[in-house]
C-alpha cells in the first residue's frame, strides 16, 4: 500500500446548514462506515473526515466551518481537486434494531449506517439551535432535540436518548459528537444493559499508526479506532477527559 | 527454542531483546511506550523532546511510497516541562526507556537533559542528524565532528546515564564524526536517522506532497546504506551500535547483526507489520538462530566481518 | 494522442521523446545501444569508458533487493581505442547516442574524449559521482567543486560536444558541485548517478553479496532522492536537468519533468519491465499528458515550483 | 523478485569424468531445460552454470574444471554451502522424435531435455577421449564419438550427426558444447531442413539482461537465450565469430 493523496475532483457542492457544506466526488473507495479518510488542500494542510455519503463511486464529506482549513474548505468550488487518501481506521459492527445518537457534526460518519441499516434503525440529532440540524430531506422521522428547542425536543441528544431509552430498547447504540457528550452517551448505556460504540476524534498526523500523535491512553485512534466500544473506553482514562494537541501537549477536552 | 538467548547488555543497559522502538515512532505518550513494550520490544525510545513546545510542520507529515516512508514531522514536542510530566514513574513502561533530546544550541541539550534528569530514564540519545528540521540537526550545522564533540560532551559532563549518539547516513565521513563521539564520552552510536531529505510530488496537484516539501527516507530504501554504515562504524569504533533502518523482518536484524550493530531499532515497519513487529521480529530471530545453531545474539554481532 | 508530442531539444540535442537509458545499462555494445532504441528511447549513452580496459569487480555485481537495485561493476569497459571501435557509424543507431567518459585524472578525461571524437557521438557525460569504483568519482575526490570546474573546463576545451556533467545523491552541496559546472562550460546536469554505497549481506553465507561488499544504490530506493535533488537543482542552475533515478513509468518520468528535469535517464527499471520500458513510459507519458491537458514536454518542466 | 543467491547445502558429489564432478542439493526450482542459474562462492566469485539433474528438489550441477572458479568448485565437500540464485534465461522448445548433440560439457544442459523427452530423443554425445564422455550409466544407448575413436564413432559429434542424418530425420536438434561446433550443426541442419535448437555461452555478470555484459549481435544471452533457434542465430553475425570479454572486448571464440 502507497499512502498518498490521490486527487479528485469536485463534482457537486450541497449545503447542509449555515456551516456545514457536504462536497461530493466521485472515487472508487472501500468504505465502511466509522473509517475516516485524510483530505489534503494543496499548500495549506491535510486533515481527517468522514464519509458521510457513499452511493458506488460517488462520494459525499461534510465539512463543518470550524477553523483555517474547513474555512478554506468551504472555499472551494465545483470543479477545484482536492487530495484524498485512506480510508483508515476501524469501522462500526453495524447490527439491526440499534440507535445512532448524532451530536452536531457528530452526525456525518454515522449517516452512511444508516444507509446501510435502513428502518432498523432509530435516528437521534440534535444541535444547538434549529438551523444546524443536518439530513433534514435525506433522512424521514429523525428524532430531533435542539438546546433552545426551536425544533423537536429541547434539550441535549443524552435527555432525548434517556427519554426514549424510557419505552424503547436496542441492541446497540452508536455515537458521534463532542466527546464530553459521548463520555454520558455511554454511562446512560452502561446503566441500561445497552452495547455502545463511539466514534472519537485526536488531532492526526500520519493516519495509519505510527506517528503517536492520536493516542487516547494507549490506543491509537487512527488505526485502534476512531470506532471503541463501551468496554475498550471503559480502559481509557483519557476519554471525555484529555486529548493531545498537534505539539503532543495534553489538554482538557 | 529453550536454549535460544535474546537478552543483551547495551552499554549497561539490561534488555531482555535487542529489538528497540525507534524515536518518533509510538513515543509520544508514556501509555504508548507501555503497549509498545507489552508488543515485544526490548527497550522503547520517546519522541525526540526540545526544550519548547513544538508543533512541528504541517500536514502532510508522513507518507509512504513503493520502497519505504517519506517524513517531515519537524519534531513536535510538548518541551521539556511538559514531557517530564508526562513521562514520570517509567517502571511501569516495564522495559529501559530511552530519552531522546534535541536542541538547537549546546546549553539547549543539557537544560532538556537536565529537565528529565528526575525522571527514571535507562539512557538518553541525542540525533545529530535530522534532515529536515531547520535549527536541529543537519541544518543546524550539527552533522560535524567539532559540534558532536562539543555537545556530545557537553551533556556527558551532567549526565550519569549511557548516552547514544545518533548519526544521519547521509554524511560520508560517518566514522570521522562516531570516533569525534566516542571520544567524548558517547556510550553508544545509534545509525541511522533518516536518509535525504527526499520529495515525492503529486503530479496531479503539481506540487510536493510533504507540507514542508521534503522529509527523510526511511524503511526498505535505507536499509542498505544503514548495513553499510554500521558495517564502517564497527571498524572504526569500539563503544556499541544500535542498527536502525529498514529493518521489518528478523532476517533484517540478524543482518544489522552482523554488520556490527548490538542491538537494532525499528520504526518504519509497524506501519508494513504492525504494532505487533517487536515480538514477530524477535520470534523470526530466535527461530534463524536455532536453525543455524546461535544460541546467544553475541555471537552474531559483527560476524560479517572476517 | 495525435496532439501530444514528446520531443525535445536537449542543450541542442533533438531527442524524438525525453527518455534516455542511462550508462552502463545495455550500453556496452554498438549492438544493444542499437536495441534500445528500437525499443524507443530517445537516446542512448553507452557504459563508461576509460583510456585502459578494465575487467571490473568480481561478480556478484549485480544484485536486487525490496527497494531496487545494488550494483558494483567497477566500470568494465575494453578502453578507449578498442570503445572507438565498437562505436563506428553510430548513425546505424538510430537515436543520438551519449558517450559516458570516466577517469582517474583530468588528462585522462581529455585522452578519451579525444579517442572518441572520431565518431558521431552527440554528446558527453562526465560521471565525477561513482560512490563505488576506487580512483573514480567520489572515491577520487571528483565530486568537489574544484574538481568539477577543473575536469569540466578542460574537457570544454577540447571538443563542441554538449557536455553533461553527472553528480552524486550523496553530497549535500550537489547545488554548488552543479554550479561549478555550468560555470565551467558544462551543458546540462546528469542527476544523479547511484547512491550509497550501500551493502547487503546474506546471513547464512556471513558476507556482503557483491565481491566489492558495498555498491551503489538505485531504482525505487533513489527516486525521491533524485527527485529532490533536481527539484534543487532547478533553482540553482539555468542549463537543462536529465533527471535520474528510480523511474519506471510514466508517472515518475512526469514527477521527474515537474521537479523541473527536461528529459529522464532509466537504468533499473530495464529490470522490473523489460527492455521494452522505454516505449511503455513514453505510452504512458502521453496518455497522462493528453487527460491532463499538456501537449508539450516543455509546458511539464518545472511545473511543481511556484 | 530479489535477485540474490539462496545458500545451499551439497549433499552428494558424483565424479562423471576426470574432470567434471556433478554438485548435489536440495531446493524447490521451477526450471525448464536451456535455463541457468548463477552459482556463487563466498569470497571468490559467481558464475553461469546450467541444472544437469533435477528430481524433485534435488537438484544437480555438473561442472567441468577448468579455471579458478570451476577448480575451486572442485575442492567443495558434502556439507559445504554454496549460493544460487535464479534460474534465468529462455528454455529449449521441447518436441519428441527429436537429437540432442552435446560436445563435452555441452552435454549438462542437454541432460535433462532427455530425461523429459524419455525414449522419444536421439542422444550424440562426443568427447576429445574417450574418459572425457559423460552420464554413461545414466543414459542407455547413448550414440558416443570420440575424436581419437577410442570410443564410439571416430570423429566429432558433427561427422556423426552427419552420418545418423544419412538415415534418419528428427523433428529438432538440441545442441550445446563448443561453439564452432554449434555453428557447423546449426549449418548441418539448415542443409538438412530440420529445426535446430542451440544454448550459447557467454561471460555473464547481472544474469538477467540489465549490464549488457553478454550481448551477441544486440542479444542478451542471459534474457533474450541463452537457447536461440536457427533462424535467430542467422542474424547474429557474432554467432561462431566473437564472444565478449569481462572488459566488454570482442575476442574471437
Ligand atoms: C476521525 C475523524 C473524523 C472527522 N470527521 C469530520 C467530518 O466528517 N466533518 C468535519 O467537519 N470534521 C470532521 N473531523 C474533524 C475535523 O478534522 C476538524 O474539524 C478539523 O480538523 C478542524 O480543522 P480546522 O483547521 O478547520 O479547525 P482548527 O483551526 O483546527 O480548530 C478550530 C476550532 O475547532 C477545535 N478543534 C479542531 N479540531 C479539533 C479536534 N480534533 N478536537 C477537538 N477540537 C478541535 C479547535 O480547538 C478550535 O477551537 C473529524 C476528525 C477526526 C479525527
Ligand atoms: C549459460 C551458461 C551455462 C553454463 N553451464 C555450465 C555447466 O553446466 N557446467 C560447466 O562446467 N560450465 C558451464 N558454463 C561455463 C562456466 O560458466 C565456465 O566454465 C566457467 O565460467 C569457467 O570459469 P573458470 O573461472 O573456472 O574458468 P576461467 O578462468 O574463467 O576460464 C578458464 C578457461 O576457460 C575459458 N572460458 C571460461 N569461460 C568461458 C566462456 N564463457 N566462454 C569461452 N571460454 C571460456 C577461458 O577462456 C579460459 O581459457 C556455463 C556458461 C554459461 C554462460
Ligand atoms: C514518522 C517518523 C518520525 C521520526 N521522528 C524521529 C525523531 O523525532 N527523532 C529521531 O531521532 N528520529 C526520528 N525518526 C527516525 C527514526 O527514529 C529512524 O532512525 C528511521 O526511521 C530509520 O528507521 P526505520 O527505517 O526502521 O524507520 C523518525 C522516523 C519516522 C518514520
Ligand atoms: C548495473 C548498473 C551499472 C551502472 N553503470 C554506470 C556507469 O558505468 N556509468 C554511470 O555514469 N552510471 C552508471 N550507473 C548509474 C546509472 O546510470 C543511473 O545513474 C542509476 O542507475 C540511477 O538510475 P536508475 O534508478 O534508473 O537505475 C549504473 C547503474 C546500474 C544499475
Ligand atoms: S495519527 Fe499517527 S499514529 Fe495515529
Ligand atoms: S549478464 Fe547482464 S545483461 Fe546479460
Amino acid at each position: 500500500m502507497i499512502e498518498q493523496p490521490t486527487m479528485v475532483k469536485i463534482c457537486d457542492i450541497r449545503e447542509e446548514s449555515p456551516n456545514v457544506k457536504t462536497f461530493f466526488f466521485r472515487l472508487q473507495l472501500h468504505f465502511d462506515p466509522g473509517q475516516f479518510v485524510m483530505i489534503w488542500i494543496p499548500l495549506l494542510d491535510e486533515k481527517p473526515f468522514t464519509i458521510s455519503y457513499i452511493q458506488g463511486d460517488l462520494i459525499g464529506i461534510s465539512v463543518l466551518k470550524r477553523g483555517i482549513f474547513t474555512n478554506a474548505f468551504h472555499l472551494k468550488r465545483v470543479g477545484d481537486i482536492i487530495g484524498i487518501r485512506g480510508p483508515y481506521g476501524r469501522k462500526f459492527n453495524l447490527q439491526a434494531d440499534s440507535c445512532v445518537v448524532g451530536g452536531g457534526i457528530g452526525m456525518a460518519p454515522l449517516a452512511t449506517i444508516v444507509d446501510r441499516l435502513r428502518n432498523g434503525v432509530t435516528i437521534i440529532h440534535g444541535a444547538r439551535t434549529a438551523s444546524e440540524i443536518l439530513y433534514q430531506n435525506r433522512f424521514k422521522n429523525m428524532r430531533l432535540c435542539t438546546e433552545d428547542g426551536a425544533l423537536g425536543f429541547k434539550g441535549t441528544t443524552v435527555d432525548l436518548l434517556k427519554e426514549i431509552l424510557k419505552k424503547q430498547r436496542f441492541q446497540k447504540v452508536y455515537t458521534c459528537g463532542p466527546e464530553k457528550m459521548l463520555y454520558r452517551v455511554v454511562e446512560l448505556c452502561r446503566d441500561y444493559g445497552i452495547e455502545c460504540e463511539v466514534s472519537l476524534e485526536r488531532y492526526m498526523k500520519c493516519g495509519f499508526g505510527v506517528c503517536g500523535q492520536c493516542d487516547c491512553s494507549g490506543q491509537r485512534v487512527c488505526i485502534d479506532g476512531p470506532v471503541f466500544n463501551a468496554e475498550e473506553l471503559s480502559k481509557m482514562e483519557d476519554f471525555g477527559r484529555v486529548t493531545i494537541t498537534k505539539a503532543g501537549e495534553r489538554v482538557l477536552c | 527454542m529453550s536454549k535460544i538467548n535474546l537478552s543483551i547488555n547495551l552499554a549497561g543497559i539490561q534488555l531482555m531483546n535487542p529489538v528497540i522502538s525507534a524515536s518518533g515512532i509510538l513515543g509520544t505518550t508514556k501509555a504508548l511506550l507501555r503497549r509498545v513494550a507489552e508488543n515485544g520490544a526490548g527497550a522503547v525510545t520517546i519522541k525526540s523532546i526540545s526544550i519548547q513546545p513544538r508543533e512541528g510542520h504541517k500536514n502532510p507529515t508522513v507518507i509512504t511510497f513503493e520502497a519505504g516512508m517519506l517524513n517531515a514531522v519537524g519534531y513536535s514536542n510538548p518541551g521539556v516541562e511538559k514531557a517530564a510530566k508526562e513521562f514520570e514513574n517509567l517502571q511501569d513502561v516495564g522495559v529501559p526507556v530511552i530519552a531522546s533530546v534535541i536542541g538547537t544550541e549546546k546549553e539547549d541539550f543539557i537544560k532538556v537533559v537536565e529537565g528529565l534528569s528526575a525522571r527514571e530514564f535507562s539512557a538518553v540519545e541525542i540525533p545529530l542528524s535530522c534532515p529536515h528540521t531547520p535549527g536541529f540537526g543537519l541544518l543546524a550545522g550539527q552533522g560535524t565532528p567539532q559540534a558532536t564533540s562539543d555537545i556530545t560532551s557537553a551533556v556527558r559532563k551532567i549526565t550519569k546515564l549511557p548516552l547514544f549518539i545518533k548519526l544521519s547516513p547521509n554524511i560520508p565521513e560517518i566514522c570521522t564524526i562516531a570516533k569525534a563521539a566516542e571520544d567524548a564520552g558517547a556510550n553508544a552510536i545509534t545509525a541511522v536517522n533518516s536518509m535525504g531529505p527526499g520529495m515525492i510530488i503529486n503530479i496531479e496537484a503539481r506540487r510536493p506532497i510533504l507540507s514542508f516539501q521534503v522529509g527523510g527516507v526511511t524503511g526498505d530504501a535505507l536499509r542498505p546504506i544503514a548495513i553499510r554504515c554500521v558495517y564502517d562504524l564497527y571498524k572504526a569504533v569500539k563503544i556499541p551500535i544500535i542498527g536502525v533502518g529498514g529493518i521489518s523482518t528478523g532476517r533484517h536484524a540478524i543482518e544489522m547483526l552482523m554488520a556490527g550493530a548490538s542491538a537494532v531499532g525499528i520504526g518504519t515497519a509497524v506501519y508494513y507489520r504492525g504494532i505487533g513487529v517487536f515480538k514477530k521480529v524477535c520470534e523470526e530471530m530466535s527461530l534463524w538462530m536455532q536453525e543455524n545453531g546461535f544460541d546467544t545474539i553475541h555471537e552474531i554481532v559483527g560476524a560479517a566481518h572476517d
